[in-house]
């Protein structure tokens, strides 16, 4: 009977989750359908601990105080840490964050694996089934971990063997190939165990390391759909119906959604898992830029936007990395006192993560108003009277519209050029994301601002207070 | 063979569970616009954290005695509670940005 | 109450089944061209054809020499098989007239 | 073993059923969709024959040839008349087959739960199931079959009791509580079953009957789901899974059809099934119209097409009535001949089924070029010369933009009025589906061409050889 009661519960946590998941995919009902979702999770929870049975006789559910006590030890614990972390960490580190959450999913299937091994000995199909539970559980854990590191400056680089292709690749079988002997010849070998969990624990830091610190936002989402296989593993070892749907649904939408976000910045999964396209070309493609480029001083562009009627403010990377979201918002309001209206162009994929500007500007409290997005400011450039580049690059470039060849061609870009002045802040000439020229450095409307963001903006802020 | 097939039509209900999700996460899903892909890929983020449910059905059925087995299933229930609860809020506070102008969609 | 819960909890695969099948069905159709509405009614209406197993599973399960029975499921049979031919063959000489021109989509 | 074949084969099929339907509600795809799903069927169906025990013990599965016979001589049977009657019927016709192939299906849901009555007796939970496919499939059949002849016209008008709404109610209870008896007091009464079909039979047709025929097709689309409905409560009794997952797909697909349907005519569910708006409301609204309308010749019309360089047609209701569209195209390949361009406006809902008129003008082979769809076709009538409305008129009905109060107000509209000349041609002042006036033939610029389309069209043809 309370088995039944549990079994409703967890079909009600289920609907939540596609329900959730579906209203997280609309503008609207985004908010509503995570909280949904939190409050299925929260009664399957609840309803686990209080009512579940194992179905199996062999082993015996009992709820003796201390065994309860841990476990809300525990939730009580990890319900502290996470939601202190989530509330005060950053707005521009919550990449990372997802990404460290993911991790912990990740290593929580592989504890369970690595716990239920031992008794389950002697049924196969429940040995694949923690089998394939723990290894991917420890590739999406150290993985993630990796991609942590990547996004927060500890792992700046990419540090890549020559072949590494190759390596990981035969790392993957040898681990896939451990665990199925594990399986099929039934040893109770806590020592191989072990062996098969840190080998799917170095092809999770072998499979990342490689990529490119940019491309982590895919990888993430990637690392996201392999724990939900892993929970789905789960659900199929105790025949938990809620543990199969919800990560069965993650599973499915997550992969759809690393397609996804390839598909936004115009690059095929593969290239991104093993391609190398953020260094080897670099600056390869774009011979082509030819002309002179055009410096400007801070006191001109100060003199520049007094007098215009429409500004529009192009953020990209280079924003985010200078932290220069406070300064540029203060310039925003300065301009807007003086009755220059002003706006920000917002490219889908400008930044390292989508939506990664609507979030920093959020940070600064812009006016969501403000922000506009491509197609809708696209039409709007050929009446204004300055475009602000800051740290943008990629987003920007014509190639994309021009050049067939290029590497970004066919991606939608800002349409800046259609402006009366371009101005471009950036430190240096160096490429973006995509590694590659930029052409709309030498158009003859265009003038360089070098600098670090930060320190341009906050000169030209001071500079406009003069006048 | 014979043993595949026996057991894909002993979970045949199991298979078309995983099946129909799979439909529905990729239709649920589909068009999603890209400024929602990181609230979108940390909500999906703290709904694998079910996987929670399963360190408490470890828990439930070890001994109580078994001191090592609870210390490791406490670590797994700390872990998945993390990836639940961080996951939420985060996605919520990402979340609460977007909705700064309801003229926004 | 308690046999209403029993009888869920027996039959939950079926239920996931079903909630998952009626998720799938609103999904898939989304958000369809009006000029397609008849040929997917059409189609959908093929697809409910699938009754005729019922039929078929009748007559398989009944006693050689009961000839009353085998004549109704002779019947539901026929039935079963009008809905899932004509439907299917109506279907796709509807769609043939909306592909005469690959330009329209 | 066997039956773990079958059961794949059903889960095949299923996925079949899914892709196809996804198929289906894309333009590019539909065609392929249908014949996955129908490749699906007919492995289910050769898989079950062939495959099918059941596992219940106390019924015996056997195939003897007399029972094999019949079930082949059943299926050959139905192939032949299905597939020779939906291959000869007029493209007109098939809204009508649809609705007489799904009463065929309802008919079989039916006719499984009579015979399945009997030996199921003393298990209520399914009998529960029997009766609920019972009363659903039989409202179905007669339902279907009452909406089939309504569109064939051998029952054109609706009838109306007084107070019908609530006889139809009171009769759907009464069914309802008939079947609970059934279910609960376990009595084995073969009369009182009968009655219950009857009756359930009896509430199809008075649900049906007092609904317009304009609204056959949004029936027509619920009854298709209730079918699906029916076909899934045999799938519980057989706990057979193709059946339920192929009619809870259908089931839920159907009613989202329904109310999209409903939505592309502006017209809420409900009015459909209990309201009247066709008739009660009829040219009640509308009271404006003023001015004077004005009559044209038919070799004036002829003059003026023939003078000039762009028409656009208008198709609607009345050309189906009138069955039209040989000559209408006949029409247009003569203007094409003297260098007038023509082209076809097809609004979404014009006639009285979705894709009415694309269906009817492929009839006639009219180019699928020619064919505009309403948002193609509106900004182009501002440089159209003539635009020749045939049988067509809410869907022209300038209330819909100008009057809030008007039932169609909202509907998105083909602007005819941005053309030079307009010229409406129907058989008298009379309203369309929606019973509303219509201010456009008070329009200036619009001249009346009264007369049967296809009576008027020939006329006209003739007199432009003459020129
Ligand atoms: N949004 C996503 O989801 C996502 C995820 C992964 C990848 N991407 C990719 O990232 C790119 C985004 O384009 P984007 O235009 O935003 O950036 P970008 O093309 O990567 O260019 C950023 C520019 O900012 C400049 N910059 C760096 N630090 C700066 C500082 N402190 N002050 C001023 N400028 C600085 C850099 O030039 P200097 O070094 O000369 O200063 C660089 O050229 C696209 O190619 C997109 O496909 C996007
Ligand atoms: N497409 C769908 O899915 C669907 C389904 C159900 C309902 N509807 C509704 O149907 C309407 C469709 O609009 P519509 O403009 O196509 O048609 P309509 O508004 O119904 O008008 C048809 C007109 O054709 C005229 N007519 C009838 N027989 C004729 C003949 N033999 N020769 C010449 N004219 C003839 C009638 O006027 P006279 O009597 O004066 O000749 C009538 O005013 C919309 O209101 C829509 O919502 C559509």
């Amino acid at each position: 009977m309370n088995q039944y009661i549990l079994e409703i519960i967890y079909l009600i946590a289920s609907v939540t989750f596609v329900v959730g998941l579906k209203m997280l995919s609309e503008p609207q009902s985004a908010r509503k359908g995570n909280l949904w979702a939190a409050f299925g999770m929260t009664l399957a929870i609840a309803g686990t601990i209080f009512l579940y049975e194992s179905r199996d006789p062999d082993t015996h559910t009992s709820r003796e105080s201390i065994k309860l006590a841990f476990i809300f030890a525990g939730i009580g614990l990890g319900t502290i840490i996470g939601w202190a972390t989530a509330k005060k960490v950053k707005m521009t580190a919550m990449p990372e964050l997802v990404s460290l959450f993911n991790g912990m999913g990740g290593a929580c299937a592989a504890l369970i694996s690595l716990l239920e091994f031992h008794h389950n000995v002697g049924h196969p199909e429940r040995i694949a089934v923690i089998m394939a539970g723990m290894i991917i559980g420890s590739v999406s854990f150290s993985g993630s971990i990796i991609a942590f590191m990547k996004l927060n400056g500890t792992l700046s680089k990419s540090y890549r063997m020559p072949n590494y292709n190759i390596i990981n690749t035969i790392l993957m079988l040898v681990t896939i190939a451990a665990g199925i002997y594990l399986t099929v010849s039934g040893t109770d070998s806590m020592i191989l165990l072990l062996l098969v969990f840190l080998l799917a624990l170095v092809y999770g830091i072998s499979f990342v390391v490689p990529i490119g610190g940019a491309d982590m936002p895919v990888v993430i989402s990637l690392l996201n759909s392999f724990t939900g296989l892993a929970a789905a593993f789960g659900g199929f070892l105790y025949g938990n119906q809620v543990m199969l749907t919800g990560g069965i649904l993650v599973g499915s939408a997550g992969t759809l959604l690393t397609v996804a976000m390839c598909r936004a910045m115009n690059r095929p999964l593969y290239s991104v898992i093993f391609g190398a396209f953020g260094e080897s070309t670099a600056t390869a493609s774009g011979g082509q830029a030819t002309g002179s480029i055009k410096d400007i001083s801070i006191t001109d562009v100060a003199v520049l936007m007094n007098y215009s009627k429409k500004v529009v403010i192009v953020p990209g990377y280079g924003l985010a990395v200078a932290q220069a979201q406070h300064v540029i918002h203060e310039l925003e309001e300065l301009l807007e006192e003086r009755g220059v209206e002003v706006k920000y162009a917002i490219h889908p994929v400008a930044g390292r993560m989508p939506g990664h500007m609507n979030v920093l500007l959020a940070e600064s409290n812009v006016d969501y108003g403000k922000l506009a997005e491509m197609d809708d400011i696209n039409p709007e450039f050929a009446t204004t009277d300055v475009v602000l580049v800051v740290g943008a690059n990629d987003v920007v470039n014509p190639a994309a519209k021009t050049d067939p060849s290029s590497p970004i061609y066919g991606m939608p870009i800002l349409d800046v050029e259609n402006a009366k002045h371009i101005i471009v802040n950036k430190r240096s000439m160096n490429a973006g994301y995509a590694g590659i020229e930029n052409n709309l450095f030498y158009n003859p409307k265009n003038n360089m601002l070098f600098g670090d963001a930060k320190e341009v903006l906050t000169k030209l802020v001071a500079e406009l207070k003069t006048m | 063979m014979q043993n595949l097939i026996t057991f894909i039509g002993e979970n045949m209900s199991m298979i078309y569970i995983v099946i129909l999700s799979i439909f529905v996460g990729v239709e649920v899903i589909g068009k999603v616009p890209s400024v929602l892909h990181t609230p979108l890929m940390s909500g999906a983020n703290a709904i694998h954290g079910v996987v929670i449910i399963g360190s408490i059905i470890v828990m439930l059925n070890t001994e109580a005695d078994n001191i090592l087995l609870l210390s490791l299933g406490f670590i797994a229930v700390v872990l998945g509670t993390l990836n639940v609860v961080g996951g939420f809020v985060v996605t919520d506070r990402m979340l609460e940005m977007f909705k700064k102008k309801p003229k926004k969609s």
